[in-house]
């Protein structure tokens, strides 16, 4: 075993256990904080995978404003998360065998995928991955319709936010 | 003489050859040699750390009249050790009905998220811990744990004024972040590169010529972003007591305060190596590494003392005046600089260099004029709302 | 080196996860948290298939940062709707939602 | 990957040190923990209610608002990067995403939802 695979190996349990408690605990500010350990896992896997853009991005995009955010809408709906009734609904056994069956059936079809043993080619000695990103992103050819809609996409989220929650009507 | 030129390679190397020759595998030599390196670098931060009490406390009286700490040692240099031991040997109290875990997590993250930024900090040519390549993107996500760290010891604490302090800080944290982040962008067009030590070489012209306002906006969202007066929301010593610290005492207390004297001194050094030519100071970054150090350090400081300047020259600003200052002011302003910024990088690529750097200063200048003179119209205008045009007062009379 | 499938069959684990979390939760915060999960799962199957496949080709990146924008909209506008439905009902319990229901 | 070994020792070194600070008070100081003591902090007065207080909404807008401007300003980061090589073209398109984003601030703004009200 390489030193890569037992970080990958640490990294991934390390995330499925706070993954893990994302979903069962009952105080949300603590499933809140363990979904921020979630993600820096997952940003750390990143690392590992050599996209480097990626995991500073999701510790800034992901840490440093969705869990924000998160933390925020728990503080505002007090009332229920110190409601110290039960935090699943009566159907949970179901969903709990629906995502069973689930990663075992992705596990099942993963099996019979002849790519699945596939090793990575070593990256090519000069290749800067965010400035081909920037060229992919803004070329006419590639990816420039994506990076605009994604523009007016975040901008319609912050109408349409800004209109639902905050709706002068509704009191305050 | 070698030693001399390139410390780092030749330090690693004798280690390399020490540690290989106990029959460590090059693999492991090699990460113990970086977590010693790391460690000593850490270390070196936090007696500097140290001394930046003494200093922080000698600056704030001569600003105030006062002589400050003398007594304990030559110029009461021995004045933080003195606190050290106090912090250690005082009792740590944790207020009952506290989140334990995440209450003593909290400070930890704070000094790390500090603490981590050095990883990118191109101290000399040849020094740096690591040359990312999204270095801009780096400093963000570091104060985003920092963000964190404070959301997290004002809820634990279950202290009302530690979770107002906490929103506040974090209100405005967040807030500022904006600007910040598109000035980030400036010298990241300019330098072609987020890594720190290509901006630093790139600056054969300090970027604070080609973007002065860049290097302003950038000045208050980091005081921001430190959370220092005028921006020091959370303390609000006379509303809120002390803050999202509240409850902390001892050495946990200390963890938050030799956090924020350390970030202090740290965005100096990021203010240095982004607008102010980093390590260089005409060539002599080339004679030896160890003078490139004294550089940097010395610019490092010279920001630290701007920060103190204005901390302990401009009042606190009340929060929703600081927020409309943030969004209605200074993110349009930003975001309109650097449209600029862009635009002009595009028409002046292929003039000569002293019509590119005349270009940028100038539309800088520009762009900086047209937003006084739209604020204080605005002002004038709201301020006629208030209390009338000044000639019916007149009449009044 | 550690081969794809570690990193499908960790991806298909969280996935998993975020699907019980949403389907299992009372609070209707909670059930967004799973859906991070889920969101989070697709993003490291995306980086790994870049990694994986030919490295020049950003496909996969790209998508990954769409996927941020996406995520990033749909907590926005989620968790605004869970703060006006509480001021509304006085209650994030995903079940007692029913007003369209009868 | 190798530089993030490098990044990942600065994150474990950066938590032994604070660690290693708490855990010397904690051997060191003296524990005598009672009730008074630990009672929560608020100028000498007693705690009335609960700490878990009802917040103003306007914080969230701000963390609102901030999210989509994060996200859409790490976007510009490769832009930034290949400006450079880049032609008029691609200053053009940076500039109508900013635009777009700006156009969200002013509908906020209009909307009177950056007010402190």
């Amino acid at each position: 075993m390489t030193g890569e695979q037992i970080v990958f190996l640490v990294v991934a349990l390390f995330t499925l256990g706070s993954g893990f408690m994302v979903v069962t605990t009952r105080n949300l500010v603590h499933a809140a904080l363990w979904l921020v350990s979630t993600l820096f896992g997952v940003a750390v896997t990143y690392a590992v995978l050599d996209a480097a853009f990626l995991a500073v991005v999701q510790v800034v995009v992901y840490i440093g404003a969705i869990a924000i955010l998160f933390i925020f809408a728990v503080m505002l709906t007090r009332k229920d998360v110190r409601d110290q009734g039960p935090q699943m609904n009566k159907n949970w056994w179901f969903g709990a065998l629906l995502a069973v069956m689930t990663f075992g059936g992705l596990y099942f079809l993963l099996q019979g995928w002849s790519g699945l043993s596939k090793t990575a080619a070593a990256i090519p000695a000069g290749f800067d991955a965010v400035a081909e990103l920037g060229n992919e992103l803004v070329s006419p050819a590639a990816y420039v319709l994506p990076f605009e809609v994604a523009s007016v996409l975040l901008v319609a989220a912050l109408v349409g936010a800004v209109y639902v929650a905050f709706n002068p009507r509704s009191g305050k | 003489m070698s030693f001399w030129n390139d410390p780092l390679k030749v330090a690693a190397d004798w280690l390399l050859g020490v540690f290989t020759g106990w029959g460590m595998p090059e693999m492991a030599a090699n990460i113990l040699i970086g977590f010693l390196g790391v460690l000593l670098l850490i270390t070196v931060l936090m007696v500097l750390d140290i001394f930046l009490v003494w200093i922080e406390r000698k600056v704030v009286a001569r600003f105030q009249d006062r002589l400050g700490p003398n007594r304990v040692g030559p110029f009461g240099l021995i004045q933080p050790f003195a606190d050290i031991i106090k912090l250690i040997i005082k009792e740590d109290t944790t207020p009952g009905g506290a989140d334990k875990v995440v209450y003593n997590i909290a400070p930890m993250l704070s000094m790390m998220s500090v603490l981590i930024l050095w990883a990118i900090v191109p101290l000399a040519p040849t020094i740096l811990g690591v040359d990312l390549n999204i270095g801009a993107l780096y400093l963000i996500a570091a104060g985003a744990i920092g963000t964190l760290s404070i959301i997290m010891a004002g809820w634990s604490s279950n202290n009302k004024f530690a979770l107002i302090g906490a929103f506040r800080q974090v209100a405005v944290m967040v807030s500022f972040e904006v600007p910040m982040l598109t000035m980030l962008l400036i010298p990241t067009i300019f330098a072609g590169s987020m890594g720190m030590s290509t901006i630093i070489e790139k600056q054969d012209v300090w970027y604070v010529f080609l973007a002065p306002l860049a290097a302003v906006i950038f000045l208050i969202a980091a005081i921001a972003e430190l959370g220092r007066a005028p921006f020091d929301m959370a303390e609000g010593e006379s509303e809120l007591v002390s803050g999202f610290n509240i409850e902390y005492s001892g050495m946990k207390f200390g963890m938050f305060y030799a956090g924020e004297l350390l970030h202090a001194f740290t965005f100096g050094g990021f203010l240095a190596i982004l607008f102010f030519g980093g390590y260089r100071f005409f060539g002599l970054e080339q004679v030896s590494p160890f003078l490139a150090i004294a550089v940097i350090v010395f610019k490092a400081f010279i920001g630290y003392w701007i920060i103190m300047w204005v901390k302990y020259t401009l009042l606190r600003i009340r929060i929703d005046h600081m927020l409309a200052f943030n969004w209605k002011f200074l993110t349009p302003l930003a975001f309109s600089l650097l449209m600029v910024v862009a635009l002009m990088n595009a028409l002046l690529a292929n003039a000569p260099i002293w019509l590119y750097i005349s270009g940028m200063f100038l539309s800088n200048v520009a762009v900086a004029w047209a937003a006084l003179e739209i604020a204080r119209s605005v002002s004038r205008r709201e301020r006629e709302k208030v209390e009338g045009p000044k000639q019916v007062v007149e009449v009044g009379h | 080196m550690v081969p794809l499938s570690w990193y499908l069959i960790f991806a298909a684990a969280l996935f998993s996860l975020g699907l019980f979390g949403v389907l299992s939760r009372r609070n209707a915060v909670a059930i967004l948290l799973g859906i991070e999960l889920m969101l989070n799962a697709v993003n490291i199957n995306l980086a790994a298939f870049w990694r994986y496949g030919n490295v020049m080709d950003m496909a996969g990146q790209v998508f990954a940062i769409i996927v941020f924008a996406v995520a990033a909209a749909e907590v926005s506008v989620g968790l605004a709707l869970v703060i006006s439905v509480y001021r509304r009902r006085n209650t994030v319990v995903a079940d007692e939602i029913d007003m369209m229901k009868w | 990957m190798s530089q993030w070994i490098y990044v990942g020792l600065f994150f474990i070194v950066g938590l032994i040190i604070p660690i290693g600070a708490i855990g010397a008070a904690w051997i060191l100081a003296p524990k005598r923990p009672n009730p008074i003591k630990q009672t929560t902090y608020e100028c000498g007065i007693e705690t009335v209610g609960d700490s878990w207080v009802q917040f103003k909404a306007q914080y969230y807008i701000f963390a609102l608002v901030f999210l989509v401007f994060d996200v859409e300003t790490v976007f510009l980061f490769p832009w930034a990067v290949k400006l450079g090589q880049l032609g008029l073209f691609a200053v053009v398109e940076g500039i109508i995403f900013i635009l777009i984003l700006v156009a969200g601030l002013v509908y906020t703004w209009r909307k009177g939802m950056l007010e402190w009200a």
